[in-house]
């Protein structure tokens, strides 16, 4: 089943910041959203994960097919790597974490509080979440912040096993991700008119 | 759902005493009271309950920030809001994990703390027993009010201010078991009013609380 | 002025009180009304002009 | 023409400016009607003596604290439904007067129960669901203050209405169970309906100044919900304005 | 040190009712007792200086987490830190600010919350006086428990915690005075006692603060 | 008078991140901090600073001269621009705020509530803060981060001034500030032996 958003329009804290977005992504496939900082590809993601309404266009193939993975990483400092994966595999009714600890390469690290981990450790264990959704449509949002090149190797690699096993990428970011093969889509072109502000069209 | 209660429940217990501090204030509010009143027995033995009932309450209100704005700071609440759980679900597990880690102590410890204010012996059960059953209220309240103000800077004084007035009819009824307990009187029409409140609050609140918690996701 | 007898003080504290309290809500909102009409005003001109 | 309509802001704003000087001049001529009236055209009560004249601001005072959260009742239920933004902000508006309306019950009763009840102050139901009255506007209050995005705001403290005037009828049930008071029935309204029992009913001397003030208290706040609701449906537009700018 | 205080004035009657918040708070306890104890009038006005001082008490401590918690997140502190200002002069400045917008309304406003709780005659004038004299010292000893936490996450239940028991003092004379003073006793004894701890407290313990503030800046 | 560090130690949450740092500042000079993230540059402007002590070594030449500017930048949203610089301005007993509104081309904002300014425009009121402080010796950390290319022109100038009129300036920064004129010192070299815990040593 594809994603597909059509005319798609995305406000931010009232105010529209894109419109007229349109992609399709295939099975298989992965998309880079591209721009500048504040284009609106934050607002843009957090629409397709269901967070917020769209301002117009809809959005097909998402909801209950999505998993997302915000700038944090909603981590537990309290809780070991491994609790923190298990919570998540538990919330999303799948089981078993040894395959994304390994992907992840954060097998060793199972028994230490998340707290006490560097933020590229962070990172990857917000990274191996995604592999314990079981979910098909990864949308991924600036996933390689503070990674070192080691680690994005590990990531991308991560992202075409989930290709080729028929599940599809949407990710925002300013780096190479050293995924020749996704299809880009740069944000800027579609920025908003400046003040159609949303909810404050009535009063202008 | 079992997951995120076990989670949040060992997260009370790890993390830095969220789970005694509720308690420790109650302790200290009760403590507190002879300090205040003067320490008359007979004065106190009168004021007992209601004491006890009011130390609760606050002990509650002042860890109700804990229930949600840890979640919102870390993003785990966006993360739990695409996750499949039904909003209403979710509230009403950190509605649970919070009377366990904070009604649940208040209730047991509160016969304990009665002997502190000389509580008279037939108020005990009372005492218990309407603690029992209306910290559950409270909790759901709680988490309405804390829904209300998640995501504000410091919204933790607004959120007593709103949930203070919701907390009245549960304290009301409460109380007056308590205190008629104490007192040797009837309580089965305040007990009945509070179970009512109990189980009304319990089965409508956490609606209103997802319906809440969406609109300040957005 | 009527005779009020031994409670002149309460009827003519609370006429006081209420009235004071109704005045200063009228003042009020009166004055955030001029205020925010001002506001307005300025950066409607601002718009139109820019 | 749909009433709907009117619920455009500047619709609304139009229309509100067309009839505020009517509603504000019948106001003000009510209010100076009935209280002068009140005031000094009426006999003491042969049991209250001169204090009875402090019922030409209690009753309507109180009258229109509780009528004030009902309108924000409704016009929180129409947002919630309809989303026409007037009707938020004219929730909003009508708070703070209901707030005021509520202090002046109160001040007024307390004033009042001094030589009556001999107390400032007592636990009565009535009394006491007031001042839990006054707790909910100003819990609503705050919270439109608190949240900065419009809409987020409307939406919150249209639940919060909503919620909480359960709860208000709640702790009205509640207080009177804990609690039985001293404070009057519902004499006024029985006179109103001209029932028989001479005993109890206020009489028509007291009466028909009395109705006037309560007319008065109405049509004031009325004019003042429109004109601050105007002051609202500006202010936004003022800020809509602003950021438009800021963006472009 | 004016900028200074003239700017957390600013701020705490701008910043979103950061000024009424602990009136309100102060406002919901003395209305929960009556429903806690019940509402007759002689066993009220008996407890009312006792209850309007606890009252009192969790109001301040509700609003201790502003003072500096505000400017830590911003940044401010260290940027006070390095101005020509002294570290003791920053928190007392910052311990009368807290006064001004918390304190001095709750005096102001007990009387007429006295008129809830039935105090009698007497009392008014005694519980002005000793809350005019035990709050500043409320302030100060709870700057002490702010600069203590500041910089701990959700820090608040724990100052709560840290806090309380140096407030018992304060408590005890201050509630003793306006106790004796509405029984009609004499009060110089505990009235002594009240000021000397305030003068004591605001003396000594800002050197305290700051010491405390300048280790949690390192 | 000299801004001179001597054999410099400096430790961040109870371990030394920098150790053997040394440098003079002359009046007029400007000294620029380099090394990757996480080398300790804040700390080592902290402690110039006088917010931490440092491990060993010595600072001359710093305490009262210091004007310090954080990653943060203490504004208050509910106060106006010029609100905010008049407060610093008072408390480091200065007055006249139009040079600095000027220098950073804040004039035309100066009665917005600083909430209300984007990024850029926060950092550039940061950076106004510095000059009412009438101080010598300015450090900054990361003074350019969210300005724009203009902005950044407009802050190389100030600095300028600020060495004309006989000032000097500490600054850290990852870019390029567009200062040709001030020193370099790479912070990586002097990074402290790993594990010498500074307060646990006792315990070794
Ligand atoms: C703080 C104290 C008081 C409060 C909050 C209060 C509240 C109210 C309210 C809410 C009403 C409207 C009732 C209705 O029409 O449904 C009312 C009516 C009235 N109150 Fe009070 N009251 C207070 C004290 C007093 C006192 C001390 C007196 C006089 C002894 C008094 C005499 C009356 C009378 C005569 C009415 C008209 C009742 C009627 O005919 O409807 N009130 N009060
Ligand atoms: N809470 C908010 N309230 C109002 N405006 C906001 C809010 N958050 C972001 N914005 C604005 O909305 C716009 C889009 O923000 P968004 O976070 O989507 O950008 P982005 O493309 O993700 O940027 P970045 O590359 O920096 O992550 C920005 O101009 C920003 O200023
Ligand atoms: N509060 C803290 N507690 C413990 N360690 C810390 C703390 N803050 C920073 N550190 C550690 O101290 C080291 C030095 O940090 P510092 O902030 O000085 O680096 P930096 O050079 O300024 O980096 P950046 O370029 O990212 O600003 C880092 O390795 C960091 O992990
Ligand atoms: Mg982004
Ligand atoms: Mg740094």
């Amino acid at each position: 089943m594809d994603l597909i958003a059509t005319d798609l329009g995305v406000a931010r804290g009232g105010v529209p910041v894109l419109e007229g977005v349109g992609f399709v992504l295939r099975p298989g496939r992965a998309l880079v959203l591209r721009g500048p900082n504040g284009a609106g590809k934050t607002t843009l993601l957090r629409t397709v994960a269901g967070l917020q309404p769209p301002l117009s266009g809809r959005i097909e193939g998402a909801g209950e097919r999505v998993a997302y993975a915000a700038h944090s990483d909603g981590l537990k400092a309290m809780l070991t790597v491994a609790e923190n994966l298990r919570f998540w595999a538990r919330v999303f009714g799948t089981s078993g974490i040894g395959a994304a600890l390994e992907g992840f390469d954060l097998t060793g690290l199972s028994d230490r509080l998340a707290g006490t981990l560097s933020a590229g450790q962070k990172r990857r264990l917000g990274l191996a979440r995604m592999a314990v959704t079981g979910r098909p449509v990864w949308v991924l949002d600036e996933p390689t912040v503070s990674l070192d090149a080691g680690s994005v190797t590990l990531f991308a690699e991560a992202v075409r096993r989930h290709l080729a096993a028929g599940g599809s990428a949407l990710m925002a970011t300013h780096i190479d991700l050293g995924l020749a093969e996704a299809a880009v889509l740069d944000v800027a072109p579609f920025r908003a008119r400046p003040g159609v502000a949303a909810e404050d069209e009535a009063f202008l | 759902m079992i997951a995120l209660l076990s989670r949040d429940l060992a997260l009370a217990v790890r993390a830095g005493g969220g789970f005694g501090l509720g308690l420790a204030f109650f302790l200290i509010v009760t403590v507190l009271v002879p300090f205040g009143v003067g320490p008359e027995t007979a004065l106190l033995a009168r004021i007992a309950p209601g004491v006890l009932w009011i130390g609760a309450l606050l002990a509650c209100l002042l860890s109700l920030d804990r229930i949600l704005a840890l979640d919102w700071e870390d993003g785990s609440l966006d993360l739990l809001a695409t996750a499949p759980l039904p909003m209403e679900g979710i509230v009403t597990v950190k509605a649970l994990a919070h009377w366990i880690t904070t009604g649940l102590p208040l209730v047991l410890a509160a016969p304990m703390l009665g002997v502190l204010l000389s509580l008279p012996v037939e108020g005990y059960l009372w005492v218990f027993l309407s603690l029992a059953l209306g910290t559950p209220a409270l909790s759901v309240i709680g988490t309405f009010g804390a829904a209300l103000t998640v995501g504000l800077k410091r919204g933790g004084l607004l959120m007593s201010l709103l949930v203070l007035p919701l907390y009245v009819p549960t304290l009301i009824f409460g109380a007056e078991v308590a205190r008629r307990g104490a007192e040797g009187l009837a309580v089965s029409a305040p007990l009945a009013m509070l179970a009512g409140i109990s189980c009304g609050v319990i089965a409508v609140l956490p609606f209103a609380s997802a319906a809440v918690l969406r609109i300040n996701l957005r | 002025m009527p005779e009020l007898g031994k409670y002149a003080v309460a009827v003519l504290s609370s006429y006081a009180v209420s009235l004071g309290l109704i005045l200063a809500l009228v003042a009020l909102t009166l004055r955030r009304a001029r205020r925010v009409r001002a506001d307005l005003e300025k950066v409607e001109e601002r718009v139109k002009r820019g | 023409m749909s009433i709907w309509d009117y619920a455009n802001p500047v619709k609304f704003i139009r229309t509100a400016d067309h009839i505020l000087p009517w509603v504000s001049g019948a106001a003000l001529l009510c209010l100076v009607t009935g209280l002068v009236w009140g005031f000094f055209f009426t006999p003491d009560d042969f049991r209250q003596g001169s204090t009875v004249k402090i019922i030409y601001l209690h009753v309507p005072a109180a009258l229109m604290a509780i009528n004030a959260w009902l309108m924000m009742l409704v016009a929180s239920l129409i947002w919630i439904v309809r989303r026409h933004h007037v009707s938020a902000l004219a929730a909003r508006a009508a708070a703070p007067i209901g707030a005021v309306m509520t202090v002046i019950a109160l001040a007024t009763g307390a004033i009042w129960g001094q030589p009556m009840w001999g107390t400032w102050w007592a636990w009565d139901p009535r009394l006491t669901s007031f001042l839990i009255l006054f707790l909910f506007y100003l819990g609503y209050i705050a919270l439109w203050e608190a949240i900065e995005s419009d809409d987020t705001a409307a939406d919150l403290t249209a639940i919060l209405c909503l919620v909480g005037s359960v709860f208000a009828v709640l702790s009205r049930y509640a207080v009177n169970f804990w609690n039985q008071g001293l404070h009057q029935g519902a004499s006024v309204m029985r006179a109103g309906a001209m029932a028989g029992d001479t005993e109890e009913r206020v009489s028509n001397v007291f009466a028909v100044p009395l109705f006037v003030c309560i007319a008065g208290f109405v049509l004031l706040f009325v004019a003042l919900v429109l004109l601050r609701t105007q002051t609202e449906i500006r202010a936004r537009r003022t800020r809509a304005l602003l950021a438009r700018e800021r963006v472009a």
